[in-house]
């Protein structure tokens, strides 16, 4: 029983997933794309929490829902003529990108299902929050500390690029 | 005595009522989710009840006095009314955005009180990411008020959606990081350990000096600032914006944004309360009445904010909060750091 | 375990989907999301089924959300660039002026 | 329409029924009457008497009336003040976009006929009632603020003989 | 696993709830929208052009920033939390990671983006 | 200065321009022609002893027979005041602008426009602004105006 | 200059008013912005266009009062007193002693009164709620020793031609002086809640700053001008009726922006209630009108009278056809008229917040505008 | 950081006033319950004032308080007998029109109109604040007032204060003497120009 409501919890949210992904690349009005995208990003949470990764989890609303898309509505906001919604947001690679993307999906899925996969039956560490905080200053020090100048690197790219005057 | 044996008794006969477990805990969710949404509901109806009145004795006035004794009911005639009222969907806007705006205000607000403890052993789950859980499904809150101004298609929605968005943003940073000396503390994410660490009401975060008062004086400030309250009501500046991102509401979903308004209040105040006024803890009353104590202390103290300062401009709040703010916040936070290594106040 | 890494494939299709169709710039930064996050799916699946002893999959994963924060911040900001100059994000237009 | 309208028809062949729907009205109706929030609507004199009824001594809150600044939230316009030839249209757009149920008080004479303006005066519209639906005509040039507030009462007591069965 | 249903059941409780409050006043209340009631509100006058602008949007700035900040904050977390569990060594690379970042808040003021013109 | 100081100053600082009028109760009332009207304020508004700096108000006047347009200046550093008026026929009536001098006479003129139909020379924003936008009625304020729902106080 | 300037954005129209909360009444700016930031701000005006001065050349001249009253209503008080001292110029008909003391004690106290609207309003304006019930209890008790003068809270009709329409009841004199005394303490608590607040002073400090030269060339009158630093107040500068024999100061502002004009009206409060208490000091006995019929007219003549409003120099001309009870032509100037034009040019490039601000420390009021 | 820490302390401060003012009393007034009580002087709603003893209205149909309303609010109806003496047909006061400016009252030479100190009259109906001369009368019933002596113009209902009523009333006197030189009240049939103003009333 317990396995099947998780089941049915997965298909749920893969749905959403899958329906509101495509959502985002096909819909023409690019705000209601971000806010499908949000919706992808949410259910994308739920399935880490599936797969046990509470943290991370959060981390995806905090980080996707709380921060990106909103600059990503923000951008919009600055940038596209919204109030017509009838501008033609594909371009003419629709044909070359559904055989592109239906290629990579055959093969991936084709190279999934043909993998032997060592599954190992093992719970994850419980407090996944204290063991990352352990390896993010012991083993991954150094990424760690990488990221805060990619981070800084970011700003300050940030702050040149959207502060340049003139053209 | 306590409200949790009651609640642990009717999930016992249901369990032994002979239904598969999931079904038992769906059930047991779900009546969870219905009290607690009643609960939402009458501490909504109240505080607005309570607002009212304290700012009406703030400015020597009386407040509702007609509708029921000193005004009680009058919350619930508003509501009433509220449900009378016609809902109106302006024409040119965004339909689908426009109607789900105030469902997700709502929702966002009403989740967060999956992982807070109201008292001893009452809390929905605990969570073992407690707080960041709370902090993060906040969020959609920004998200509604952006989909709230833009389905309006009304400039003065989409301004005060905008600027909520902005105001909320700019005072998560210092909200999290005035957060995290608690955490550090206490070693844990999750609100019952957080409380439990408080056991003591000398160890309550608030007095552990310097960085616990500094904290919560950090808090509260990003608190109100994330509940659009004055000195920080921009979003709704009525003077400026007629109502914000709310112009276009009327009826029931009108009533879910004011809803959401005051359950986000009450929000800010439980967490202050559990991570820094030690929760539930306290003697001889039961746990629960001493969290909705404490928290309505400090929901006073925002209204009591809200009927005595009057409102900064939109860049001032940002530069506050950027440039004062945050490096004080973050100065608290390696401040705590060091009295943690060194032991200081690790009663 | 199958289950999600088909889930994670349809996901990172939709995304080189969306790179490939969108004239928005805007929206192929938001496909580009959709394909992190696929991957990231990937990555704390083979955390949990392959090697549950460590979190790597899922610091990775962390770490994936950073450079996608950072690709955001940096792509938005070119974005802004972009349109300041030429007062459109549309990709195409941009090849046009011979970017 | 809403639904409710036909549920008298229904709910009363029963037994009971009457009671029923007498009692849901009278819920109904009594909270209409005791939420009036109003429309922060004034142009003249009238709108510092409308202040100062708002203000502690009268305090309009005692009544429940609380005032937004959209006509969207709003279930009253308080027309305190002259409304000109200029102005009625705004006015009328303005009662237009309140949700209904929605109410109208003239408050003053220039309201209720164009007060004082009446003559010779080329711009004033002679009575707001040839724009707007008016339930209750308070005289007085400004209405005192005691006024003000018996004619919400006397709102009130229309709005609370109101049925759901004759709402438009 | 089971904490975590909470979470998906009271969504499907909350939008319920609240879909449920709007359909009971789909009952109870009137309805009888017309054009002008419907046209945008406009502080009484006809709307000029549409509600959706494209306007200058200074507060994208502070979102930038807000991202790089948030992002920093998710990494402080696991650090506060097995803090405990580490010695002086974890603070100094914490402080060092804060430092950084400050840093670009710093460059960013000292540039001027903070400041609202 | 007081009245008398000043109207003799003002009378001999622009010989036969100015006529003093005998009607001004409080303070000297000029009356001047309509095409002097620049030119006079411009020296009064730089002169030395006058130095008026201040527009007050103008008014326009329908007296039955023709308009008068009157205006009061004052000097806030000298503690001046008196008015002058002009007076123009009802065809054609058409005065400059004295923006340049007072930019605060921008909406006084466009009111004595409006109102009056007066014209104003180089005014540059003629529009309508008390009356309705839609306004088809002609000039309100002129004695002989009517319009249909226009009611007169009944006589007494 | 950040991104702002280099952003080519579109810019927008958006209109604020006639029914906007903070445009006092119906004031409408047509604002086109670029984000929150203000380019390019158009008052229009006419929402409340009465025709006042229709109306007063078909009323005899004790008829114009009460529609006078309604001209600047905040201030009813002056402008009754601005008329009939224009009628008593062109006429010359001299008051009673106490009823000029009794004048100028009830233009004082309502010139209190109407800073205490402004106050409120300013507070409420710029997001403080409770100051505007602060001000607005205050006033009351101004309103109560009007209504037992003369009968009405708003539109007096007291203040006559010749005099005033009625002598005080006895409770006036200690009533007054009761609320004298304790209206300085008021004034207190006003200084506690916002003067020093750091929220205040940063909405209004260096916010639509008008340099005083712009001001003088806009016709700017009254506290916005003493609060851009020109010292000129009429009842000092020109004084009629008999300012002359009171004590009092002129407060003035020194950098012209917001936080000068409010402190300036602050101030003025406390500079009227000195005057009113002199005056009931000073106050004689005697008549409180001289004879005027209902019927008479004027001789033929014309007259601009000035007086200090409390919104700057309100001034009515009259003139007289000589042979009619009726005037020939009444045009009012309220100070509110040059304040609201001169507006556009300070406001350019703040946000709406500062037009908010700037409006609310303008003190405008739409009936002086409109008429 | 001086700067930060005065902010600090006036934000403290401006919690503290608003706190004071929390413990103290509520100066409203509850008003259907509880009412302010109106000062004589104050001006409610006009009625017509009718005699003590006889019931029967003190107005004498002279058409001054017409003439002196500026908004003309007030019509009078009235029919000449053979003698041209005035008789009343109906008293009409609009108060969709009146301002409330008391100039009727002081225009009345026989206590005739006054405005009294009611004020709640909010009606449904448009027409219901047209007032007839039985409405008028009806209301102004228990009006209390002070019979004045004919000669006097302002009928004053609040006792005057006696160190001021005593030098003002030698100009009232003037006043009337004044007015009762164009309009003599006892006589008003002798009047010519009340009879020319009573022409454009006919023809309304
Ligand atoms: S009724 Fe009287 S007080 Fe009210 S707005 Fe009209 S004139 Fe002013
Ligand atoms: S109070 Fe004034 S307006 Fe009213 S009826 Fe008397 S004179 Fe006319
Ligand atoms: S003035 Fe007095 S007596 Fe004469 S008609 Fe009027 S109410 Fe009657």
């Amino acid at each position: 029983m317990e396995v099947e409501v998780s089941q049915l919890v997965f298909y749920l949210l893969s749905f959403v997933i899958i329906i509101s992904a495509i959502y985002v690349v096909t819909l023409r009005n690019i705000f209601h794309s971000a806010l499908f995208l949000i919706l992808t990003l949410f259910a994308v949470a739920g399935i880490y929490i599936m797969l046990n990764a509470e943290f991370l989890a959060a981390v995806q609303v905090l980080i996707y829902v709380g921060a990106i898309s909103i600059l990503i509505i923000f951008a919009i906001m600055l940038t596209s003529q919204l109030a017509n919604k009838q501008i033609r947001q594909s371009n003419e690679q629709v044909m070359i990108g559904i055989f592109i993307c239906s290629g990579f999906l055959l093969a991936s899925l084709g190279s999934i299902a043909n993998t032997v996969w060592r599954i190992v039956e093992k719970p994850l560490p419980e407090n996944n929050t204290l063991t990352m905080g352990k390896l993010l200053m012991n083993e991954f020090v150094l990424p760690f500390e990488i990221v805060s100048i990619v981070l800084l690197a970011a700003l300050i790219g940030a702050v040149v690029l959207a502060r340049k005057e003139g053209a | 005595m306590e409200l949790a044996n009651i609640f642990k008794y009717l999930y016992q006969s249901l369990a032994n009522s002979g239904l598969p477990q999931v079904w038992v805990d769906i059930i047991a969710l779900v009546a969870a989710g219905l009290i607690v949404f009643g609960v939402l509901a009458v501490i909504a109806l109240f505080l607005v009840w309570w607002e009212r009145k304290v700012s009406a004795h703030i400015q020597q006035r009386f407040g509702p006095m007609r509708t029921g004794w000193h005004g009680v009911l009058q919350t619930i005639a508003d509501a009433i009314k509220l449900i009378q009222k016609e809902d109106i969907t302006p024409t040119n806007v965004d339909r689908p955005v426009f109607y789900w705006a105030p469902i997700i205000a709502f929702v966002a607000a009403f989740l967060a009180y999956i992982a807070i403890p109201f008292g001893k052993g009452l809390i929905v789950s605990d969570l073992n990411i407690g707080i960041l859980f709370i902090i993060a499904i906040t969020t959609f809150t920004i998200i509604s008020l952006l989909m709230a101004g833009w389905g309006s298609n009304n400039k003065y929605a989409l301004l005060g959606g905008m600027r909520s968005a902005a105001q909320v943003v700019s005072y998560e940073v210092p909200m999290v990081v005035s957060i995290l000396p608690i955490i550090l503390f206490a070693g844990t994410l999750s609100m019952v350990e957080i409380v439990e660490a408080q056991a003591k009401i000398y160890q309550w975060f608030i007095f552990r000096v310097p960085f616990g008062p500094i904290a919560f004086i950090i808090y509260i400030i990003a608190g109100t600032a994330e509940t659009n309250r004055t000195p920080f009501d921009l979003p709704e500046a009525e003077q400026e914006l007629v109502a914000g991102f709310n112009v276009e509401y009327s009826g029931m979903k009108f009533a879910m944004f004011f809803l959401a308004e005051f359950v986000n209040m009450f929000t800010v105040c439980a967490i202050a309360t559990t991570l820094f006024l030690g929760g539930w803890q306290g003697p001889f009353l039961p746990s629960w009445v001493w969290f909705l104590g404490k928290t309505l202390v400090l929901v006073f103290l925002l209204m009591w904010f809200r009927w005595t300062y009057p409102r900064l401009r939109v860049d001032q709040l940002m530069e506050f909060s950027w440039k004062f703010l945050v490096p004080l916040s973050f100065a608290n936070l390696i401040i705590a750091g060091f009295m943690k290594h060194s032991k200081w106040f690790n009663w | 375990m199958l289950q999600y890494l088909a889930l994670a494939s349809i996901l990172f299709a939709i995304g080189i989907f969306g790179v490939l169709t969108r004239r928005n710039t805007i929206g192929i930064l938001m496909s580009l999301e959709l394909m992190f996050n696929a991957v990231n799916i990937n990555l704390v699946t083979f955390n949990k089924y392959i090697g549950p002893d460590n979190l790597t999959g899922q610091i990775f994963a962390t770490f994936v959300i950073v450079v996608a924060a950072a690709e955001a911040v940096v792509g938005l900001a070119i974005v802004l660039l972009l349109y300041r100059n030429w007062r459109g994000i549309e990709v195409d237009r941009i090849n046009l002026m011979k970017w | 329409m809403g639904l409710i309208k036909k549920v008298p028809v229904y709910i009363e062949k029963f037994p009971g029924g009457g009671i029923l729907t007498t009692s849901l009205d009278y819920v109904l109706s009594q909270s209409r009457a005791s939420s009036l929030w109003y429309l922060l609507f004034g142009t003249a004199c009238c709108a510092i008497e409308l202040m100062a009824t708002g203000a502690s001594r009268y305090d309009f809150d005692r009544l429940g009336m609380i005032f937004r600044a959209s006509p969207r939230q709003s279930d009253l316009i308080i027309a305190a003040g002259t409304i000109t030839k200029k102005m009625s249209p705004r006015l009328r757009l303005l009662y237009d976009q309140m949700s209904q149920p929605r109410y109208v008080i003239a408050m003053g004479g220039c309201t209720v006929k164009g007060g004082p303006f009446y003559y010779d005066s080329y711009s004033v519209e002679k009575g707001i009632d040839h724009i707007v639906p008016v339930d209750v005509y308070i005289p007085g040039c400004p209405p005192r603020p005691e006024s003000l507030l018996e004619g919400c009462l006397t709102l009130q007591k229309k709005i609370k003989k109101e049925k759901i069965a004759d709402w438009s | 696993m089971n904490e975590y249903a909470a979470v998906l059941i009271f969504l499907f409780v909350g939008i319920g709830v609240v879909l449920f409050t709007f359909f009971l006043a789909r009952l109870v209340r009137p309805s009888n929208p017309y054009k002008a009631k419907n046209q945008n509100y406009e502080c009484a006058e006809p709307p000029i052009g549409s509600g959706w602008i494209q306007f200058n949007n200074r507060f994208y700035i502070f979102a930038l920033i807000f991202v790089v900040f948030d992002v920093e904050a998710i990494f402080l977390f696991p650090w506060a939390v097995a803090f405990g569990q580490l010695g002086l060594y974890a603070l100094i690379e914490m402080i060092i990671f804060i430092v950084i970042l400050l840093f670009g808040l710093f460059y960013a003021w000292k540039k001027g983006v903070l400041k609202w013109v | 200065m007081d009245h008398t100081e000043l109207t003799k100053y003002i009378l001999e600082k622009f010989p036969g321009k100015i006529e003093l009028l005998d009607t001004g109760k409080a303070e000297p009332f000029f009356k001047i022609s309509a095409d002097f009207l620049l030119d006079f304020c411009r020296s009064i508004h730089s002169d030395e002893k006058l130095f008026i700096d201040f527009l007050c108000n103008i008014g326009a006047v329908d007296t039955g027979k023709k308009f008068e347009v009157v205006y009061s200046v004052a000097s806030v550093k000298n503690h001046i005041r008196f008015d002058f008026k002009l007076e123009q026929e009802y065809e054609g009536a058409e005065i400059d602008s004295i923006q340049e001098i007072w930019a605060g006479a921008n909406w006084h003129e466009r009111e004595v426009w409006e109102l009056y139909g007066i014209n104003i020379r180089n005014h540059g924003n003629l529009t309508r602004f008390l009356l309705p936008d839609d306004w088809n009625q002609g000039f309100p304020m002129r004695k002989n105006w009517d319009a249909p729902d226009f009611v007169r106080m009944p006589e007494q | 200059m950040t991104a702002s300037k280099a952003l080519r954005t579109e810019e927008f129209l958006v209109n604020m008013g006639p029914h906007h909360p903070s445009t006092h009444g119906v004031c409408r700016f047509l604002l086109t912005m670029d984000g929150e930031v203000v380019i390019k701000a158009v008052p229009y005006i006419g929402y409340l266009h009465r025709a006042l001065e229709k109306i007063c050349e078909n009323r005899t001249y004790p008829q114009c009062l009460p529609v006078l009253d309604r001209f600047e209503y905040c201030t009813s008080m002056s402008c009754e007193y601005a008329f009939c001292l224009a009628v008593e110029k062109l006429a010359g008909i001299q008051a009673p002693e106490r009823a000029e003391y009794l004048r100028i004690i009830m233009v004082e106290l309502n010139r209190i009164a109407s800073h205490l609207i402004w106050f409120g309003t300013t507070a409420l304006d710029l997001g403080a709620i409770t100051p505007f019930l602060y001000g607005f209890r205050e006033r009351e008790d101004i309103l109560d020793l009007f209504e037992m003068t003369c009968g009405q809270r708003l539109t007096y009709n007291y203040i006559r031609i010749g005099g005033v329409s009625r002598d005080i009841p006895s409770q006036f004199i200690p009533k007054a002086k009761e609320f004298i005394d304790k209206f300085p303490s008021k004034i207190d608590d006003y200084v506690k809640l916002l003067n020093e607040n750091p929220i205040w002073v940063v909405r209004n400090r260096n916010v639509g700053i008008l340099p005083p030269e712009l001001a003088l060339s806009y016709g700017v009158s009254g506290p916005v001008l003493r609060g851009s630093g020109v010292k000129f107040d009429l009842r000092k500068d020109d004084p009629y009726s008999i300012y002359d024999r009171f004590e009092f100061d002129i407060p003035t502002g020194k950098y012209g922006d917001c936080y000068d004009r409010y402190l300036v009206r602050m101030a003025e409060m406390l500079q009227s209630t000195r005057i009113v208490k002199q005056a009931l000091e000073q106050l004689p006995e005697g008549d409180i009108k001289a004879k005027v019929s209902p019927q008479f007219k004027p001789p033929k003549g014309e007259v601009y009278s000035r007086i200090e409003n409390s919104r700057g120099e309100m001034g009515i001309y009259i003139q007289s056809p000589g042979d009619s009870k009726k005037p020939l032509r009444v045009k009012m100037r309220g100070g509110s008229y040059n304040h609201l034009q001169v507006m556009p040019e300070i406001v350019k490039g703040g946000k709406i917040a500062d037009l908010v601000a700037v409006m609310a420390s303008m003190d405008i009021i739409m009936p002086e505008v409109d008429r | 950081m001086k700067k930060l820490i005065n902010g600090i302390k006036n934000l403290v401060i401006g919690l503290l006033t608003t706190g004071k003012h929390l413990g103290r009393h509520a100066i409203t007034i509850q008003y259907p319950t509880q009412k302010w009580e109106m000062p004589e002087r104050s001006r409610g709603i006009v009625v017509l004032l009718s005699d003590k003893e006889t019931g029967e209205l003190n107005c004498t149909t002279c058409l001054l308080c017409e003439k002196a309303c500026p908004s003309s609010a007030i019509k009078i109806v009235y029919e000449k007998d053979e003698k041209g003496k005035r008789h009343l047909k109906d008293f009409i006061v609009d108060h969709g029109l009146c301002c409330f400016c008391g100039l009727c009252e002081e225009a009345c030479n026989f206590s005739a109109i006054k405005l009294a100190t009611k004020y709640e009259f909010s009606t449904y109906t448009k027409d219901d604040l047209l007032w007839h001369t039985n409405k008028l009368q009806e209301v102004g019933r228990d009006v209390p007032y002070e019979k004045v002596e004919r000669k006097k113009p302002e009928a004053k209902p609040a006792a005057p204060q006696p160190t001021t009523a005593t030098p003002s009333k030698p100009i009232a006197e003037k006043q009337s003497a004044k007015t009762g030189e164009a309009i003599s009240p006892a006589e008003p049939e002798k009047n010519p120009e009340l009879g020319e103003g009573a022409k454009p009333q006919e023809d309304k």
